[in-house]
This record gives C-alpha cells, sequence and structure tokens, in this order.
C-alpha cells in the first residue's frame, strides 16, 4: 500500500508475545496514524491489553518491530513511550489510591520540584470541564468509585498533551451520555491531529467514533475496516462487517430483546427481597431510607450515575458494609444481623464489580477461584479434605459453559483476561440455588456474545424464581432486563418507575433530579 | 506483603516430567549449596584457613560422624516445630515474629510443671501435660497480638515483634521470681531427670522431638494445602478482601492462624525441654525461630522443603561450631557462611523462576 | 587415673579480659604444667552445648571444663552418659565421685576488698556500681563490694544500675549507665560486664566526676591495665589456673568428685590488682584488711540473688 | 543528700538522647525503605556495618566527622546489597534482609576479632556544638543544646522527612512506589531507581545511627553492640504510619523509658530489674493498644515489583 504523507507514528510489524501457554498477539501488522480514531476490537482474550501494553512499554514484543514515525525503535519502558507521546488510559486502573488525584496527575514530573497542587488542579478542572465530566482533584483516589477513578485517568491522560492517545475500555464505567461526550473528544482530538486507539465492547460506539476499525481475534488480527470502507458502509452494515470478522457470525446482538414480559400477578404477593427504611452511614454517601420490594422472578434495576451509593447498597444487603438503621427481610426472615456467609447460605447471591480486589484471589488457580464461596461443601471437599477430580470436573464444566478463555483450568485467574476473569465471578455466582441476586455491573468488560450470554443467564436466574437487583450504569442494559427501575441519587432512591415506553425519559429525569417521586 | 505460592494449583505432572522435576529440584538444592561453599570458601583463603578441611570438619561432624549426626537430628526436632508454626502462619498471611517469645512461654511453663508433676502421675501423663502445657501457653502468649489484629486491625508485624520483647523479659522474670528451682543458685527451674524425659530414639541420643516435629510440618503442609481449612486460611492471606467477600469469618480465622502457629511454636520450646534440656535458666533464648523465618521463606512455605532446609541448616550449625575449633577460626564465621547460603539460596529460587517462566513461554 | 588431656567450653571469646579469658587461659596454664593438652572449645553461646560436650567426650579427654554457669546442667548429664569426668560452676550440691565437682568462682572476698578501697578513695562518699545483668557470680561481687563499702564507711552512699536483662554486649548502655551513675555523685564506679565494660570505661575515661575530678574504675575478674589510659582504679583478679591445676591432680589420685573447688583470697586465686592510682598508705590498709579475711577474723558470706543486693544497695 | 540533683536530671535527659538518637534514625531510615515499598528487616545488619566501620575510621584517622560519614557509608554498603537482591533482582526480603544481619554480625565480629580484641581501643569524647542561649537553658539545654553534631542532624531529619513526603514530587514517588508501583512505572518513573535510593538513604541513616552508637555513644566497638536497636527501629516505623514525627515520639519514649529504668534503679526503687526494663515495650504496646487501631502499611510493602506481571 503507498504511503501518502507522513509515516503512520506507529507501525506494527509482525509482533508478537507469548504468556505460558498461549499466544496472546501473533504476528501482528497494524498501523496507527495521526488524525485517525483507530478502534480496536475482539472478544475478551483476544489480545487487545496486551498490545496495548506493549505500546505503553509495560511489556517487550518476543518477535516482530516496532517503527516510530518509520523508524525503528523499542518502546522500551513507560517513559519512553511518555517521551514518544504515548498515553494510556489502561484498562485497570493505574492511579495510586493512597495519592490524591492531583498528586497522581503530578507523577512523573522531576523529583526536586515542588508539586504544583493549585497549578495542577486548575488544569484538572479546566480539562474535565472540556469533556464534560465533574472531578474533585482534591479527593483521594481511594474514596473514589471505580467509575470515577476512569474519569480521572482518562482526564490526566489528555492533560499530558500526547500526540498518540490510548484508551482500553475506557467507557466501560461512563453512562452513555458521558462515553458520548468522550467520543466527540476523541473526534476532535482527531481532527487535530492526534492519534487516538480506542479499545471498547461497544459496536455502536465502535462504528460511531472510529476511522479505522482492527479485529483481533485468538492473538491475531483477522481484519480491519479502512477509512475510506467504513465511511462508505453505514452504520448498520459496518456493524454487521465487525460482528462477522469478531465471531465468524453476522446475527449476533442483533436487536436487544424486548421488554420482559410483566410477571403475574400471584408473584408479587409475597416479595423475597425488601429493604424496610434502610440507613447506612458511609463517609461520602451515605445511605438514607432505602425501600423497596423485589418479588420472585422479578428484576429491579437500579440506575443512577456511577457513584451515588449503588455499591454501598450492594454491600449493606450482602453483609460486607454495616447498616445503621432499618432492617433487611430475605423470603420473610430478617437478614440484616446475619454474617455475609449465612446470608448466603439463604440464598442471597452478591456479584461483585470489584473482580480483582475482591472478586477473586488473584494468584490462585480459576478451578479454586470458581468454588471459593463454597470451600469445604461437597462434592468438592468431603469431610474438609479437597477432591480434586471433582473441583476440576465442576470448573471444566464451567469454563465450557461460560465460554471461560485460559490456557487451563490450573492456570492463576489474575493471568486472565478483564472480561474472562469477569466470567469466572458470573460462573461462581450463578449456579446453584440462589433466592436474590445483586448483580453490580454484571456486563461491564465483556464483549458482545458474552453480554448475550450474560443477560440471557440473569434473565434465567429471575426466571426461576429469584429476586434480581441490577445495578448498571448502562441504561439499555436496564431497560432491557427490567420489571421496574429505582433511581439512586445521593445515596437515596430517586424514585421507582416501571419499565414502560416512558420509563427511559422518566429515568433522566430522575437521574438529574429535575423530579422526584 | 502478599506472597503468591506457586504450588497453590498443585500441578499434577507426568511421570517423565516428574524426573526432570526432580532432577532439577536436585540441582536446584545441591547446586547454591555448593556455590555458598565456594563463595565462603574465599573468605576462609583469606584468613589462610584451608576451606576444604573447614568443610571437610562441618560435613564429617555434622553429618558423617554417628554422635554428629544424632546431634543434628537432633536439633531439627524443635526447629521443624518452629517450622510448622511459621508455616501456617505465613500461608495465612500472617507475619508472626513472635516465635521466640512464644517458643520461649512454651518452654518456661513446661519446665515449671512438668517435673512437678512427674512424682505423681506415670511420665507419659507427664510428659504429655507438659507438651499440652507448652502449646497451650505458646498459644496464649499468641493470642494478644491475634485480638489485635482480628478486632482492631493492627499490624502484627509491630505486635509479635514487641510480644517478642515482652516475652524474653516475661520469661526471665517468671524464671527469676516464680519458677526458680529453690535448689539452686543459679536461676533455672527445677530440672527434669534424664531419665524422665522424652524418649530417645532406640539406642540413640536423637530426641523422640525429631518424630513430633517431622509429624507436626506433614500434617501442616497436608491441611494447608488439601483441607478446606487450610484453603480458608490461604484465601485470607492471600486476598483479605476476597475472603471477606467470601463470607469467611476472617477475625475467627486470624485468631485461629495466631492460636495453632504459637501453639506449635510453645510446643516446640515444651518437646527442647522435655526431650533435650531439661530445664530452662534465666535469659535463656536460643533465638530458633528467627533462624527459622527465612528458611521456610526459602522453601516457599512447602513442608517438604522446609524439612529439607532445616535439616541443612541444623548440619552447618553442628559441623562448624566443630569445623572452627578445629580449624581454630572464629565461631563467628558460622553466621557469615549462613548468611551467603541465605543468599545463594534466594538467588537459586529467583533464576529457577526464570527458568521455569522461560520453559513456559 | 590417667589423663592426657583437658577440654574447657566457654560461652564466648577468650579475649574479654574477664571470665572467659581467664578460664581458658588458667586451663591453658595448668595443662601446661600438667605436660596434658589443653582443648579450647570458645564462643559457644548458652543455646545448645550438647552437641559439643558429646563430640569432645568422644576423645576422652581426663576432664572437661563447663566454665559457665548455664551449663551446668548439660555437663554432669553428658558427663554421665559418656563417662568423661566434669568440672562445672555454681551448683556446690552436683558433687560426685569420680564424676562431678564444682568450682562455684566467686571472686566476693576480692569485691569486699574492692568495696574496702572505693570507700577510702572516694572523695563525695558516693561510689557506683553497674553490671550488664544479674548472673549470680556478678551478684555475690555486687553484694560484697556494697559490704566492704559499708564496713569502711558506714554513711557513704551506693548507687547501684543495671543496664539490661542481658546487656552484656550493650557497650551505648554501658556508658550512659554509668555517666548517669557519676551524675547521682559516684567517683568510683564498679563495673562488671563483658563488652559493655568497656562502654563503662569509656564513660569513665570521658566523664569528670562532680568535684570536677577524675572518676576511677574497678574492674572485675581481668587486668585491663595494658589497655588503660589512668582510670583503673584496680580489679577483682580472678585466677583458676591453681583451680584447674587441683583438679588435675585429683584426676590423676583418682580422687576427684570429693570436694569442690573455689577461688580465695587465701591462695592467691582471687587477688586484688594494684595500679600506680592506689596510694601507698591506702594499699597497705586494704592489705590489712585481706590480712583479717585470710585469717577468719572477718567472713565474707557471697549472696548470689539479685534480691538480696538490692537490700544491701538500697539499705541506705 | 538529694539525688535527683541538676547534674542527674541533666544526665538522664543526655541519657534519653544518647538511646533515642540511633532508634531515632533507625526509624527514619526503616519508614523511607518501607514508603518505598521495602520491608528492611535488614537494618540491624546495616546499623553494625555503620557501627563498625563509622568506629574505624574514626579511630585510624582520628577525626570523628570523618568516623561518622564512613558510617553512613558503611551502612550503605550493606543496603547496596539489599538494593541487588531485592530492589533489582526481587529477591524475597525477609530472606535477605535476616542474611544482611547474620552476615553483618559474623563479618564485623571476625574483623573486630582480628583488629581489636586484644587493644579494644576507646575513642576520646566526640565534640560538641553549643547552641548560644538554648544551651543555658536549665536541664534542658546541656542535654539537648550542648550535643554532638548528629544529634541536631537527627532532629533536623524529621522535618526534613516530613517536607521531602508531602512537599516534593521525590515524595510522592516514593509512596507511590510503595503504594502501586505499576502507577508510578506507567507515568513513566523508574520504580527501580526509586526503591534503590530509598533503601540507599535507609541504609545511610541507619549506618548513622549506628557510627552514633560506637563513636559517641560507646566510643568503643564490640560484636554485637546494637543488640536488637535495629528491629526497634522497625517497630517505630510501622507504628509511626509514615510520619516523621511519630517516630521520633516514639523513640524519644523508648529513649526516656530507658533513662526512667535507671532513674528508678539509681534511686533504689526496689522492684525487680526484669520487670524494670520491660518498661518500654510495655509501654510501646500500650500506645498501640489506644493509639494504633488499623495501622495502614504501603500496600505493595515486601512485594518485588517486576514490570507488567499480573
Ligand atoms: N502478564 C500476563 N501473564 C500471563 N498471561 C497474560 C498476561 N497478560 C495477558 N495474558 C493472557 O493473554 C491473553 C490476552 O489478554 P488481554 O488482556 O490482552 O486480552 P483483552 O483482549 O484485553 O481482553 P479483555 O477484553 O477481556 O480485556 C489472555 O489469555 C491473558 O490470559
Ligand atoms: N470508604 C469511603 N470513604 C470515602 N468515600 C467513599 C467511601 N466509599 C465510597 N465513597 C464514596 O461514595 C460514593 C459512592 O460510592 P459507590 O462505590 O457506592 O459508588 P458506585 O456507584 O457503586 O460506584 P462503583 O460501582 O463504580 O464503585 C463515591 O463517590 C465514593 O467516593
Ligand atoms: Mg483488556
Ligand atoms: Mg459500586
Amino acid at each position: 500500500m503507498p504511503v501518502a504523507g507522513p509515516p503512520p507514528i506507529v507501525t506494527l510489524q509482525g509482533v508478537t508475545k507469548r504468556y505460558p501457554g498461549i499466544v496472546a498477539n501473533d504476528s501482528i501488522d497494524m498501523e496507527i496514524r495521526a488524525g485517525e480514531v483507530h478502534v480496536l476490537l475482539g472478544e475478551n482474550g483476544a489480545g487487545k491489553s496486551t498490545l496495548v501494553s506493549m505500546l505503553s512499554g509495560l511489556q517487550q514484543p518476543d518477535a516482530g518491530r516496532i517503527l516510530i514515525d518509520g523508524i525503528e525503535r523499542p518502546i522500551a519502558s513507560p517513559a519512553v513511550a511518555l517521551e514518544i507521546g504515548i498515553s494510556t488510559v489502561f484498562q485497570h486502573s493505574m492511579l495510586v489510591p493512597s495519592l490524591t488525584l492531583v498528586e497522581n496527575a503530578t507523577l512523573g514530573r522531576p523529583w526536586w520540584r515542588r508539586p504544583d497542587r493549585a497549578g495542577t488542579a486548575a488544569a484538572m478542572a479546566a480539562m474535565a470541564g472540556r469533556i464534560g465530566v465533574s472531578l474533585d482533584p482534591a479527593a483521594l483516589t481511594s474514596t473514589l468509585s471505580l467509575g470515577e477513578r476512569q474519569q480521572a485517568e482518562i482526564v490526566r491522560a489528555l492533560m499530558r498533551g500526547a500526540r498518540f492517545l490510548i484508551l482500553d475500555e475506557a467507557t466501560a464505567m461512563l453512562t452513555p451520555h458521558d462515553a458520548a461526550r468522550l467520543g466527540a473528544l476523541m473526534r476532535r482530538l482527531a481532527s487535530e491531529g492526534v492519534a487516538v486507539v480506542f479499545i471498547t465492547h461497544k459496536l455502536n460506539e465502535a462504528v460511531e467514533y472510529g476511522d479505522r476499525v482492527s479485529v483481533l481475534r485468538l492473538g491475531r488480527k483477522v481484519g480491519g475496516i479502512a477509512p475510506e470502507q467504513l465511511r462508505s458502509m453505514g452504520a448498520e452494515a459496518a456493524t454487521a462487517e465487525v460482528v462477522r470478522l469478531m465471531f465468524g457470525t453476522s446475527d449476533m446482538g442483533a436487536g436487544a430483546a424486548a421488554r420482559p414480559a410483566p410477571l403475574p400477578a400471584e408473584a408479587l404477593h409475597t416479595p423475597v427481597l425488601e429493604l424496610l427504611a434502610l440507613y447506612a452511614e458511609a463517609a461520602a454517601v451515605p445511605l438514607s431510607n432505602i425501600e423497596f420490594k423485589v418479588h420472585p422472578g422479578e428484576i429491579l434495576g437500579i440506575a443512577g450515575i456511577d457513584g451515588n451509593g449503588q455499591k454501598q447498597l450492594a454491600e449493606a444487603i450482602a453483609g460486607q458494609a454495616p447498616v445503621s438503621d432499618g432492617r433487611i427481610r430475605l423470603d420473610g426472615a430478617y437478614i440484616d444481623r446475619l454474617s455475609i456467609g449465612a446470608r448466603r447460605d439463604l440464598g442471597l447471591r452478591y456479584v461483585t464489580d470489584d473482580r480483582l480486589g475482591e472478586g477473586t484471589v488473584g494468584g490462585f488457580s480459576v478451578a479454586l477461584n470458581l468454588l471459593l464461596k463454597e470451600i469445604g461443601a461437597p462434592p468438592y471437599w468431603e469431610h474438609g479434605l479437597e477432591r480434586p477430580a471433582a473441583i476440576r470436573a465442576n470448573a471444566e464444566e464451567k469454563r465450557r459453559a461460560f465460554d471461560i478463555r485460559t490456557p487451563s483450568v490450573e492456570t492463576p485467574v489474575g493471568k486472565l483476561s478483564g472480561g474472562n476473569i469477569q466470567k469466572v465471578l458470573l460462573a461462581r455466582e450463578l449456579t446453584g440455588t440462589t433466592r436474590a441476586v445483586i448483580f453490580n455491573k454484571p456486563t461491564y468488560g465483556l464483549d458482545l456474545a458474552n453480554i448475550a450470554a450474560t443477560r440471557a443467564r440473569i434473565r434465567e436466574t429471575a426466571a426461576r424464581g429469584a429476586a434480581v437487583l441490577l445495578i448498571s450504569t448502562e441504561l439499555d442494559e436496564i431497560l432491557e432486563l427490567s420489571h421496574c427501575i429505582a433511581v439512586m441519587d445521593q445515596g437515596r432512591i430517586a424514585g421507582i418507575v416501571p419499565n414502560d415506553d416512558a420509563a427511559r425519559r422518566r429515568i433522566g429525569e430522575l437521574m438529574s433530579g429535575v423530579s422526584r417521586e | 506483603m502478599s506472597e503468591t505460592t506457586s504450588d497453590i494449583g498443585d500441578s499434577r505432572a507426568a511421570p517423565s516430567v516428574l524426573r526432570r522435576e526432580i532432577w532439577g529440584v536436585l540441582a536446584m538444592s545441591l547446586g547454591p549449596v555448593l556455590a555458598a561453599f565456594v563463595l565462603s570458601g574465599l573468605i576462609l583463603l583469606l584468613m589462610q584457613v584451608n576451606p576444604f578441611s573447614y568443610y571437610g570438619y562441618v560435613f564429617g561432624r555434622g553429618l558423617f560422624s554417628p554422635t554428629g549426626v544424632q546431634a543434628t537430628l537432633t536439633r531439627m526436632g524443635p526447629l521443624l516445630l518452629l517450622a510448622a508454626s511459621l508455616i501456617v502462619a505465613f500461608r495465612a498471611g500472617i507475619w508472626n515474629l513472635g516465635g521466640d517469645a512464644q517458643f520461649l512461654m512454651g518452654a518456661v511453663f513446661a519446665a515449671a510443671w512438668t517435673p512437678l508433676m512427674v512424682p505423681h502421675v506415670p511420665v507419659w501423663v507427664a510428659l504429655l501435660a507438659g507438651m499440652a502445657v507448652s502449646a497451650g501457653f505458646g498459644a496464649l502468649w499468641g493470642l494478644v497480638p491475634a485480638f489485635l489484629r482480628a478486632y482492631q486491625g493492627l499490624n502484627e508485624i509491630i505486635t509479635t515483634l514487641m510480644m517478642n520483647f515482652l516475652g524474653l523479659s516475661l520469661a526471665s522474670v517468671l524464671v527469676k521470681l516464680v519458677f526458680l528451682d529453690p535448689a539452686t543458685t543459679v536461676p533455672q527451674t527445677r530440672t527434669l531427670a534424664v531419665e524422665d524425659r522424652l524418649p530417645t530414639l532406640g539406642a540413640t541420643t536423637i530426641s523422640s522431638g525429631l518424630l513430633i516435629g517431622l509429624v507436626a510440618v506433614l500434617a501442616v503442609h497436608f491441611v494447608m494445602t488439601r483441607t478446606a481449612f487450610g484453603l480458608r486460611l490461604r484465601v485470607v492471606g492471600a486476598n483479605a478482601g476476597a475472603a471477606v467477600h467470601a463470607g469467611l469469618a476472617v477475625p475467627a480465622l486470624t485468631v485461629a492462624v495466631f492460636a495453632i502457629s504459637a501453639g506449635f511454636a510453645g510446643l516446640s520450646g515444651g518437646v527442647a525441654i522435655l526431650g533435650q534440656y531439661g530445664n530452662v535458666r534465666a535469659d535463656w533464648n536460643p533465638a530458633y525461630a528467627m533462624s527459622v523465618v527465612p528458611l521456610v521463606f526459602l522453601a516457599r512455605f512447602n513442608g517438604f522443603a522446609a524439612i529439607g532446609f532445616v535439616a541443612l541448616f541444623s548440619i552447618l550449625s553442628i559441623g562448624s561450631e566443630s569445623a572452627a575449633r578445629r580449624m581454630g577460626v572464629p565461631n563467628y564465621f558460622t553466621l557469615v557462611t549462613v548468611a551467603i547460603l541465605l543468599i545463594v539460596l534466594g538467588l537459586a529460587e529467583y533464576w529457577g523462576a526464570r527458568q521455569r517462566q522461560k520453559a513456559g513461554a | 587415673g590417667e589423663i592426657s588431656s583437658i577440654a574447657i567450653l566457654t560461652p564466648e571469646a577468650g579475649t574479654d579480659y574477664g571470665w572467659n579469658q581467664q578460664g581458658i587461659d588458667g586451663a591453658k596454664a595448668a595443662a601446661a604444667a600438667a605436660g596434658i593438652e589443653a582443648i579450647v572449645a570458645e564462643n559457644l553461646g548458652y543455646g545448645d552445648v550438647r552437641p559439643t560436650l558429646r563430640e569432645l567426650a568422644e576423645d576422652k579427654p581426663g576432664l572437661i571444663i563447663a566454665h559457665a554457669s548455664g551449663y551446668n546442667t548439660a555437663a554432669p548429664e553428658i558427663g554421665a552418659e559418656t563417662g568423661v569426668k566434669v568440672a562445672i560452676v555454681d551448683s556446690p550440691d552436683a558433687l560426685k565421685a569420680n564424676a562431678v565437682a564444682d568450682y562455684t568462682a566467686s571472686g566476693h572476698e576480692g569485691a569486699y576488698l574492692a568495696g574496702v578501697l572505693a570507700a577510702k578513695m572516694s572523695r563525695s562518699g558516693t561510689v557506683g556500681i553497674v553490671t550488664s545483668g544479674e548472673p549470680p557470680s556478678w551478684n555475690s561481687q555486687s553484694a560484697a563490694f556494697a559490704e566492704g563499702v559499708k564496713a569502711t564507711k558506714p554513711d557513704a552512699v551506693i548507687r547501684y544500675a543495671v543496664i539490661g536483662p542481658a546487656a552484656y554486649s550493650d557497650a551505648a548502655g554501658g556508658k550512659r549507665v554509668t555517666e548517669s551513675l557519676i551524675a547521682a555523685g559516684a567517683d568510683i564506679i564498679f563495673g562488671q560486664g563483658n563488652g559493655s565494660s568497656f562502654g563503662m570505661l569509656q564513660a569513665v575515661e570521658t566523664t569528670p566526676a562532680a568535684d570536677g575530678g577524675k572518676v576511677l574504675f574497678i574492674d572485675v575478674i581481668g587486668d585491663k591495665s595494658p589497655i588503660d589510659k589512668g582510670f583503673l582504679l584496680s580489679s577483682v583478679l580472678w585466677n583458676l589456673e591453681p583451680v584447674y591445676a587441683a583438679m588435675i591432680a585429683d584426676v590423676k589420685n583418682d580422687s576427684f568428685g570429693s570436694h569442690n573447688y573455689g577461688i580465695a583470697l587465701k591462695d592467691g586465686s582471687v587477688a586484688l590488682l594494684k595500679t600506680p592510682q592506689i596510694p601507698e598508705e591506702v594499699w597497705t590498709q586494704v592489705m590489712a584488711v585481706k590480712d583479717e579475711i585470710v585469717s577468719g577474723k572477718i567472713t565474707v558470706t557471697p549472696h548470689f540473688d539479685a534480691a538480696a543486693v538490692h537490700a544491701l544497695v538500697t539499705g541506705n | 543528700m538529694t539525688l535527683f540533683t541538676d547534674t542527674f536530671l541533666i544526665a538522664l535527659l543526655a541519657g534519653v538522647v544518647a538511646a533515642g538518637v540511633p532508634l531515632l534514625l533507625a526509624g527514619l531510615g526503616e519508614q523511607l525503605s518501607e514508603k518505598a515499598g521495602v520491608l528492611n528487616v535488614g537494618i540491624e545488619g546495616m546499623m553494625l556495618g555503620g557501627a563498625y566501620l563509622g568506629f574505624y575510621v574514626a579511630w585510624a584517622s582520628g577525626s570523628t566527622g570523618l568516623g561518622f560519614l564512613a558510617g553512613a557509608l558503611g551502612g550503605m554498603m550493606v543496603a547496596a546489597l539489599m538494593v541487588l537482591f531485592c530492589v533489582r533482582l526481587g529477591l524475597n526480603q525477609i530472606v535477605i534482609g535476616i542474611a544482611l544481619t547474620l552476615g553483618a554480625e559474623g563479618a564485623t565480629a571476625l574483623l573486630h576479632h582480628v583488629q581489636f580484641s586484644r587493644l579494644y581501643p576507646r575513642l576520646p569524647e566526640v565534640a560538641t556544638w553549643r547552641i548560644p542561649g538554648l544551651a543555658e537553658i536549665p536541664i534542658v539545654g546541656p542535654a539537648l543544646f550542648d550535643r554532638e553534631p548528629v544529634v541536631y542532624l537527627a532532629l533536623a531529619l524529621v522535618p526534613a522527612f516530613v517536607w521531602l513526603y508531602r512537599r516534593t514530587h521525590l515524595g510522592l514517588a516514593i509512596q507511590a512506589a510503595g503504594d502501586k508501583p505499576a502507577a508510578l512505572d506507567s507515568a513513566g518513573e523508574s520504580v527501580l531507581a526509586i526503591r534503590a535510593l530509598s533503601v540507599l538513604g535507609c541504609g545511610a541513616l541507619v549506618g548513622l545511627g549506628g557510627a552514633f552508637m560506637s563513636i559517641a555513644a560507646a566510643g568503643v566497638f564490640v560484636p554485637f553492640m546494637t543488640h536488637g536497636n535495629g528491629f526497634i527501629g522497625i517497630v517505630l516505623a510501622m507504628l509511626a504510619r509514615g510520619r516523621p514525627l511519630w517516630v521520633l515520639l516514639g523513640a524519644a519514649l523508648f529513649g526516656a523509658c530507658l533513662s526512667a529504668a535507671t532513674a528508678l534503679q539509681v534511686a533504689g526503687v526496689d522492684i525487680p530489674t526484669d520487670v524494670v526494663q520491660m518498661l518500654p515495650f510495655a509501654a510501646v504496646m500500650a500506645v498501640l493498644l489506644i493509639a494504633g487501631r488499623n495501622a495502614k502499611l504501603p500496600a505493595a510493602l515486601g512485594a518485588a515489583y517486576v514490570r507488567g506481571e499480573r
């Protein structure tokens, strides 16, 4: 292909990266040019983040060459990457929890200099305003929700004034509104001559903001759509093409399922999960006067901007955070004084959104992580003794059923890709008898096929008579699955609305504080 | 300080791989020992001492002489119990660095009460009771940091180190003021008669503490790697947040870990007294636990490897005292040898891990 | 009986101008005099001495000298097991014919004389005792020193401080505590401690007394005059050679284990070091007291427990 | 005859300083290293290294100033091994720390045996700097403001470290290296450099503390003379939870307890010595019980950083 104009900022030639038992990137050729938003797509574990880590200097390729501005130059370290002008928002947070956002933003400046906290804070606020998010630069990172941290990382990356910006699933934690703003910004940056690499699992975003698409599959680049092609294709056709490249079939994720059918009247007699005037004292967003009922078979969506107390709510119900007043009933019995384990024994499940922090033990095998909440239970343990065969069989079964991509079930779970770790969590929580399940952002980080599968499983869970609480920042997901939707704002329930034609508008009003009901 | 142990998934290897592994393990364990001796041999040369004769004496005494090897095996007993103590704690992510005081508490109370019991009950009852007492008081001393960690979130490295200093003082206060043998001028407890001590193995002088220690390490290894209880502890150790999320009773498990760990340390003291020493003198502190800590880390909390390292350490400590005397080298040289050995073993571990990674890639 | 060699075990290195060095030097001298070999095992610590005892016993020496109170349980046990004669300290009751004898070396008579000397030499009337711990041999000397001071000058003040529970090597602590005693008025320091005694010596050399004059130091067991800078007043010297020589003779005569051994002013195995710091007339007076002790006119009874020492020094 | 004269009180207070300064330096050093994520259990060895080399140079050159410098260097030499093995190669920090302590104990005892065990050379008293004005304050003045320069340096390091940790990028980088090294690395800073610098700094401080013990506090070197001060330094650093001022308070508490124990004995208060000696440790346990809740340690403490490792 004859090259017109300046050479690409980064050219990958036959770049290969191997990990024990897996070729994460297999001889990848790719060009990343100034002025383009280059969308990188691929299912979970396809090797996208691995590619990112090589571009940002965290990993070195085992084979192949990297050219910078047409000249071969290894990206030997993150410092080199930054020097070249490559700035990255990683899939998993790269902020120091014990520092404030401002301090995090000043990391990397000369040692002897005094941190310019005020100046940096002003710059951060300005940049945040530009992309339309609000953040408190003086906030201690550890007190922020994952979503807020992600916003801060985007702001920090943009502040560096890079000519090459990498966003690895940067919209995963954003509301559609904020994601759209970020998209607009990407377009603007591209028009100013910045190269953007954007990784997402949301095909609509890919098609809308991307100039060029590359698709990875099992570590190999299986195809792409060039800018001219993409422009000429139209959204519908482009999505279908991407799906074909990614999954080998084009009828995937076609059209979200309609709203769930209304519950039969008899289901509404006795609630499974009931919150009665629940209060919880938490440092930033205390819960106050939370009341709702969830019936058998019902899915109650919890919508709201990230960081409005959703996590506190989930933890209070699961027993991980203390309740200061009010009661929680499961199948009529009060459970608010019970331990986490006792609540679980009664059939309460909590799928956490913090998959690395508390969801899994990174150094333990996939097989053990799948049983983390059932240690000691037969048939995997008999009289307290491990039954390796049973544990393995269970893992192999889950691996198949949930399509967990791992070299082996003995691989430490921390070595899997983000999406595959999420599948391990889901596989663990969605089996066995359940009475009530709390899903906290269950599909974040999952690829299209897995999102569809997961949503089907959430529906199934409800269909088997369990009460489901679905916390999500994705309104579409909530509208697709929920019978009723509660909107959370500042630690309160701003209102609960049935999922009817007017739901989307009313949720929007509730979220923006326009109305209260 | 989370230590991700690699044998968690315990690979069930194929036979040929196994053979290669055994060779690897042999090379990995003997290689560094040789390298360490070459290095310390160079220092000996600087001191104008013949390294071959020196190490000849070390192994001649520590491993190949009949009384020497018996001394080595006897020395291993209490050390193995301490290894068991540390394996439990470290696998559960609890950095119990107070083993020496727990050891002494066990030793002092066993030494104080067993001789008093002997006249009234059959000897074996007194010995069993003495061991129970030592484990109990070791555990008791471990409970202070346990509760502080479990219910106040206090870091146990600080508290166990402090309890160590306090325990050393308390032990000597107890010996001097409370459990003093009225028959001597030297502040020490009553002495358990030689014939009332734990039986030796057959016609040797090897204390049966060795067997107790071996059983303890193997049992601990089994429990930690093959049982639900052990797995729970490992989850707490690897990621306390995940343990809470999984509904484990973290505070209770923490207390249990401390009790077991400190109990083994106390038992180690008891076995040392009941099997070898017969009494405790004021200000006595062999500081065995601090020597076992690096060995257990090198063994990566694996019981079998710990037995190997404890054996090596015992051979070295028994043998080098003899070698130092015969060669006219100050005994301090042993400290240098042990330091070099630990570093070289650490390097070998690093090298092995890199090889494994390369092989996997 | 036959005897061709003796062995001695000490907890620390024989270069401390103190307990270990006196033991080793004594054993070597006694062996040389008897024309036999002396095997030295030094620096063994206090942890586990049984393996060394067993190894030494393998060569069947005529006698093993276990030169530390910490060895007095192990040595008789291993002696019985291997059939080798052992000499131990601080266990007078352990006597056993042809097996065990005790030589509780207590310099209390010498320490009493040191007390007399200190009382006579002190300008301020306050003397200090510093020890690195409270083992029986330290205690008996501390107590006798205090008695000697009191007997000579009843209104003298005795200040007593221990550096730490087992602060044998804490030289900095030795200096700090000694400085406190000097500040409390002491101008004579009676110091007992191994490594830490060099810190005491340093304090004496660098800290003036309340009246601006010199503080003087009384040492124990060994003779530090080769390294003195003019502050060493005296030392309670122990000489173990006669003790060991008597043991060797008894082994030869098959009478080992029939009696214990001791050190005393009488036979010169305990002596007070004479230095240029001691004026002639004072020395004469002190020697007069020595004669009274030797003749039995004054009896100095040893007190081995810390409580007795505390009672004596606080009984001001 | 009153015991508690000015002279005696001055000596007690001076004793607090003499015992506290090595602990302060050890605690500050350990704190620096721990903040950067390296649990340095080798500081007992670094202290001995500093005590030996400092004493040797002061004795051989006759200059205490050179001695203190050499002490810092001695600590750094042992620390350099820690950097090589634990920071660069990522070996287990506890194994290497204990090995370095054992090795330094053995090596310095051997050297002492060869060089000093016959003569036990002792140094003359270290010259002090008298701070005009302050030194005139009764009791406190002579004990605190007429001291060896190292004492002032140690005290000045406390605000210096507060400034370093709060007000410089280096301070932030050190904290990041201990809490989330990957974040520091991806910001383009070298985790290895920051950690190496911190460990070397730790070695220098701890070595200086050791040299203070041998040159000023004892005036003589004897084997094992640091007798556990390094371990107390570890406790102080952890107790302080990252705040230099707390290290100072902790060191002062320890020194005060030691002096109080001496004062009680000299005053003839008849409690068993062993009980008195438990005072400082009991005091720290009491402080822990009252104030020590939820002691937070750097998240990556003790863990080697390997770029890109999951
Ligand atoms: N440091 C590592 N050690 C071992 N294996 C790794 C490592 N990093 C990545 N892998 C493996 O490489 C493969 C690709 O992972 P990668 O994180 O690049 O996927 P991804 O495309 O980003 O997936 P996702 O969409 O789920 O984030 C996975 O199988 C993963 O397990
Ligand atoms: N321990 C804490 N201390 C201070 N503030 C906290 C604490 N925990 C949570 N917060 C604050 O409370 C708010 C709500 O947090 P929460 O985690 O419930 O949000 P969320 O919507 O569930 O986000 P996510 O699920 O992405 O974590 C956040 O703004 C966070 O900063
Ligand atoms: Mg990824
Ligand atoms: Mg949340």
